[in-house]
């Protein structure tokens, strides 16, 4: 089993959903994180006093996958997520030891 | 002239109260968009009350209400010169004729501020600026004019609005119309999803409105008499039957009544009840108030019919609300409410005639002011370095952060 | 009948500062609830507004006010027949009848309004509109017609209540107790943390409550004179004397002066000094805030005590605050400050003939009120398909999802 | 003595109005701080409501308005003794002398809630209520007998302060700097980013500021004349137009016209015009807003250059704000806008005289309060067991937290 | 070392929390995030206009442990955050080279 | 591939990511999140009814960097964000199969 974590561009979630979809995905799971990079921030004035602010608002996406999809699974994020621009984000792969479906107690594949 | 301090302080209350339905308007419509654009919203509203209340100072009122030609008004009382002594023409007051510019300037600061529901997120703040200023003066004065002012054409042509159907809600609304159509859609609509983002911040506008409303509507009586009462009370009936009315074609339709209908449905009663509100009686207000709930709920759909992004519903709400009015007005005028009515309603017994003086107005309203905000956006559009739009990339990031250098909320510092 | 300008601007301010109140209400309340049913909070208080005004205008205030019998009115004003020109038997007014009306009808629309402190996170929405309905017409009305009308029994009896704290605060008090012992409790109560979601909104509900209920208690007096003022200064100062108290007891009990202590003893204050407002002078005001705020402190531990999940204290501040207030001013009523009194309190030379007096109004109003709100309830609960409390997992997932397709807040997109 | 019922409406609405200005400048407020400290800051400034109208009924008003001493007030109105029927001397009102106790009450209020501003983020909830108590009692009532009461010498002197740049604005502005000296800086201040958390709850209060400054300043005529009017009027403008100019130095130095610019904008214009409001007329409370507007604008970095942490920029506002209306107060002073102006201002020819009046006024203001408000907070800071100021993990866990074991929002239950 | 990740349904933390504690982990960290899967969104609408909402409320827990406990800890969560219903979310175990207290620097064992 | 996570105190945050850019990390990213352990809470209290809150705010972050960067970047963070007291957090690191960045498609080093 494997884990594909995606940081990608707030906006592009529906879509990186479907395409994660169509690759055959029942589920996945997303977190609102900030992002630092090479996308600069943005700066915040109040009464004179100017913020500059590094983090970027982006989206973390997690799917549990079987070995053999994980590349598959993220090359296909990669293709859908990208516009070009600095700050279209990251993929990258983790290995799993095991994983289970809470409901049923399912483990490995059948968890998915 | 004789000064009543009843009267006095009750227009007092009813100047202080229109201008507290700016902010209320701000809140009511800062509470819907998307949170990266709310503090835009605000501004927006709130600026009105700086730049409006001074270009009224300075000219706005003299053109509405200076001098006695039928289209518009002259520089008489520019600069509030004679202001503090003579009443316009034509008004016999009970109260200090300043406080008449006073009350009218909270109507010429909300007007255009109804605008900014329709080109909520995307006009740069420079473009608001500019917009803002011209429609000020060239539209909403002459409006003004025409219909509040004694010497008005509509006015004298015998066309009723008690406190704004026309000149206000109209008015903003066929404006907002013209904008949006020149402005374009946001980015997305309407496929992706643009909840409010904070409704209770909406429901706070909304009660702030309806609180507002009755210096609004009542405050038009310029004393405090019965006439006041009547129009209270109407007021407050007219949008307690348009929520009902909103919420039960709501919950027929999509099988819920929602808190925005609730909201929704109140304004647009309060709307259309805003022409008729010293001219009708009885349970006429219920009437009015639930026709208008129905009749907005399903104008707000025409922009999806007709592909126009309305982002908060002005048109649905302000330009289709205030016909509505307007119009039912020349069916329940009743001089057993208000004897200085001309001509009665129909159901009065004062035949067509009204509805057909009711309707030149409107359509002359709409004319003008399509063509003259057309007009005005479309040479700012043209002028103005940038245009009137946002970029793209501004647009998605946010007016907040753009146009202001802020962000509205930080909760987790 | 003499109309004063002067009364008539302070009665119509007054009502539009009732009004707000109920805006107001759904604030204080809808910042206490938790997040995913703010909306259900702000849309049951929200659509007292719309619903009761209606039924006020139909039939409510011809119960409440029309004809002489000592029960119950009849339907003379129903539909706002002779509204406009008449007034209610007895009444003396220097003010346009039909302002009479507009006032009492915002007092009719934040009574229910209370209720829903205390059924929140858990009614249905269609229960809610048919309990309103119900309660209004068979309860409100009557009640208001034994006290607030010169013909009611409560009224003849030489019993006190100057601006309803038997008629609203008492009445919703007990009813929301009846509420709350059919609906059961919210799922999880006591055990799970159910934390205010927005005391910030809680707070502004807060400040217009107070700044609401000087139109309550002081347009009470139906008139611009030293009444009106004294009554003003007796509900600023019983607030303040409440929150003081409240605190005090608070950081002796708990070690923390809270927030939203502050606002409850504020509320407790207010709802304590509204049936005294015009009866009492001096630094009676501030004994009465204070002992208020006190006493409802502890009240509002009764439903640890007795289990019953009074979800937002309404039984410990509106009932036991209203019982407080309606028994203190059998102590306090002076007519020095109003001549209008007929049997004075005791510290005022009267006996204790008004204490009994009091006691005997407050006694009929809750049994009275518990009763039919019981009735009415149950009978709801066996007659709408699905009963009056939602489902399990329609309480899990919030009301503002199940019973509106609503969310409150969305921060992030 | 003839009482009104229109001035008495007037009056009665004015202090409801000034009432609603405190949870107003605590939204104001309590936008701007962190989330973590919210409730901290919502509660002091509600804490004002509560602790000094009880304080003002004891004593504080009676400080300020008893007797004819020149310095301060007696213990004549103490305990609100004769308060109902005793006008303080030297006050021909047509409104009931208790409604003056209960209009001045309000101002006492909101004048050390402004003071909250500069403080924020850390002073003990515990060091608040003494600091509040001793305050009120010993700066408010001596300087509002100074300059409010007609036998203070401020007032004998000739020098005009219409409702309370130096009793309101000067007094908490010196205050909150004295305050701010002895309590030192927020960690972490000037480096550590703190953005406002909720800029839309600041709106609101911006808001409800405006909106109760007309019952302050129009109020300040105690009936409802064209005095009254005039200061309406000038109120508006001034905040209209300082707004405009805030927002034009703030884009021509920084690049962006801010929300929170705009609401400080008008803010300053409102505490400029506050002196005056009824002395002023014409175009001149545009020019005065105008000033003011910029002039605070550079008078907010006054914190950054001399290192002292005004969180909340009272100084830059209020004290800047208050002196620039003094001051200018002496040049625009016009007897044909108020005839009871003794010597005009300077462009109305009266001569430097006025300006000079007002100059001492303001300087002794400064004087006595800051040296007052030094001693009580020094005083303080040795004999409150922790001192005036929470730790340093209470200041990082937020005053929410520490001070009143609560949180401002839990939007995720 | 092992990392054991649960996403659950968010009232069932407290129940969760408390069986971890009880099999001796000293503490845990919980992140607000939102599923996709199975279990179906809901509905909302503003002004007619219906936005289909997929991305359901949940909870993620992260506990590092033992290599040898982390099997009995996941058993353990999936036993107390079942309700049998669909959404009651996954568990799963990574490998984790290695960890430090840093407070105090510890690593490993001693860290947790 | 490593991935380095860190649960820190929030006001740490600033000279954590200082720290770590001083190392030569291009880049990482934030959550907010709730930890549980040996820190106490704090106690809440509403109108009589007090509430125990056992979570305590932390930040996690999350580092992506060479094998043979991440225990220098671990040894880093644990410096600078101690303070010497109960909750400083923790510090892990998990293996990581290949990244990717999204803009260019390149994977690996070059993707950092
Ligand atoms: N070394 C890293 N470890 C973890 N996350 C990273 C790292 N570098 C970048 N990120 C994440 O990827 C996002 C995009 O990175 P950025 O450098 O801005 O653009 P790009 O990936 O297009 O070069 C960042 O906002 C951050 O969330
Ligand atoms: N392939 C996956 N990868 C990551 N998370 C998943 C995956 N499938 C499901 N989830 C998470 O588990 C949650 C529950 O899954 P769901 O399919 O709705 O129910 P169940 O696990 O009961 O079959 C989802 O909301 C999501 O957060
Ligand atoms: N076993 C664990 N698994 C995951 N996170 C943990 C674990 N133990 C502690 N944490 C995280 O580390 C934070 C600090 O831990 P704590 O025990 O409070 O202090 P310390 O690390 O200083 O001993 C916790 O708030 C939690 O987020």
């Amino acid at each position: 089993m494997k884990l594909v974590v995606a940081v990608i561009k707030p906006f592009k979630v529906d879509d990186v959903k479907a395409a994660v979809q169509e690759l055959g995905m029942q589920g996945l799971t997303m977190t609102e994180v900030q992002g630092y990079g090479r996308q600069r921030g943005h700066t915040e004035v109040y009464r004179g006093a100017e913020y500059t602010v590094d983090f970027v608002p982006k989206i973390k996406l997690e799917v549990i996958c079987e070995d053999g999809e994980a590349t598959s699974v993220a090359e296909r994020i990669i293709a859908v997520a990208r516009t070009g621009k600095i700050g279209d984000g990251k993929v990258w792969i983790t290995p799993i030891d095991d994983v289970w479906r809470i409901r049923t107690g399912e483990a490995g594949s059948d968890a998915l | 002239m004789h000064i009543d301090s009843g009267d006095t302080t009750w227009v007092l209350v009813a100047a202080a109260l229109v201008m507290f339905m700016t902010p209320g308007l701000a809140l009511f419509y800062g509470g819907m968009v998307r949170a990266k654009h709310v503090l835009g919203m605000l501004m927006q509203n709130f600026f009105c009350l700086g730049l409006v209340s001074v270009l009224w100072a300075a000219a706005g009122y003299s053109l509405a209400f200076g001098g006695d030609n039928a289209f518009v008004g002259n520089f008489a009382f520019a600069g509030l010169h004679h202001a503090v002594r003579v009443a316009p023409a034509g008004f016999a007051l009970t109260i200090p004729p300043l406080l008449f510019m006073a009350y009218q300037m909270m109507f010429a600061v909300i007007t255009p501020a109804l605008i900014t529901g329709a080109i909520a997120d995307r006009m740069r703040f420079n473009a608001w600026v500019w917009l803002l200023t011209l429609w000020s003066l060239l539209v909403y004065s002459p409006v003004a004019h025409w219909v509040f002012s004694p010497s008005g054409w509509a006015n004298r042509l015998g066309a009723l609005d008690f406190a704004g159907g026309t000149v206000v809600h109209i008015n903003a609304g066929i404006a907002a119309l013209a904008c949006v159509l020149v402005l374009g859609r946001r980015q997305g609509w309407p496929n992706r999803p643009m909840p409010p983002h904070n409704l209770p911040l909406t429901m706070i506008g909304t009660g702030i409105l309806w609180f507002g409303w009755f210096g609004f509507n009542a405050g038009s009586a310029l004393a405090a008499n019965g006439l006041a009462v009547q129009a209270l009370v109407n007021t407050h009936l007219a949008a307690a039957a348009a929520m009902l009315s909103w919420l039960v074609a709501e919950r027929a339709k999509q099988g819920h009544a929602t808190t925005l209908g609730a909201a929704s449905g109140a304004v647009a009663g309060l709307v259309a009840i805003t022409p008729c509100a010293g001219y009708v009686g009885g349970m006429a207000p219920i009437l009015i108030g639930a026709i208008a709930g129905i009749v907005c709920f399903f104008a707000i759909d025409l922009k999806h019919r007709f592909s126009f992004d309305d982002s908060l519903d002005v048109v649905g709400v302000h330009l289709i609300g205030g016909i509505t009015g307007s119009l039912l007005l020349g069916l329940f005028a009743d001089k057993s409410v208000n004897p200085a009515i001309v001509h009665e309603g129909l159901f009065a017994g004062g035949g067509v005639r009204l509805v057909w003086f009711q309707l030149v107005v409107v359509v002359a309203t709409l004319a003008y002011s399509f063509l003259m905000t057309m007009l005005i956006i479309k040479v700012l559009d043209k002028v103005l370095p940038g245009g009137v739009r946002v970029t793209e990339e501004d647009e998605e990031a946010g007016l907040d952060l753009t146009q202001h250098s802020e962000v509205g909320y930080s909760l987790l510092t």
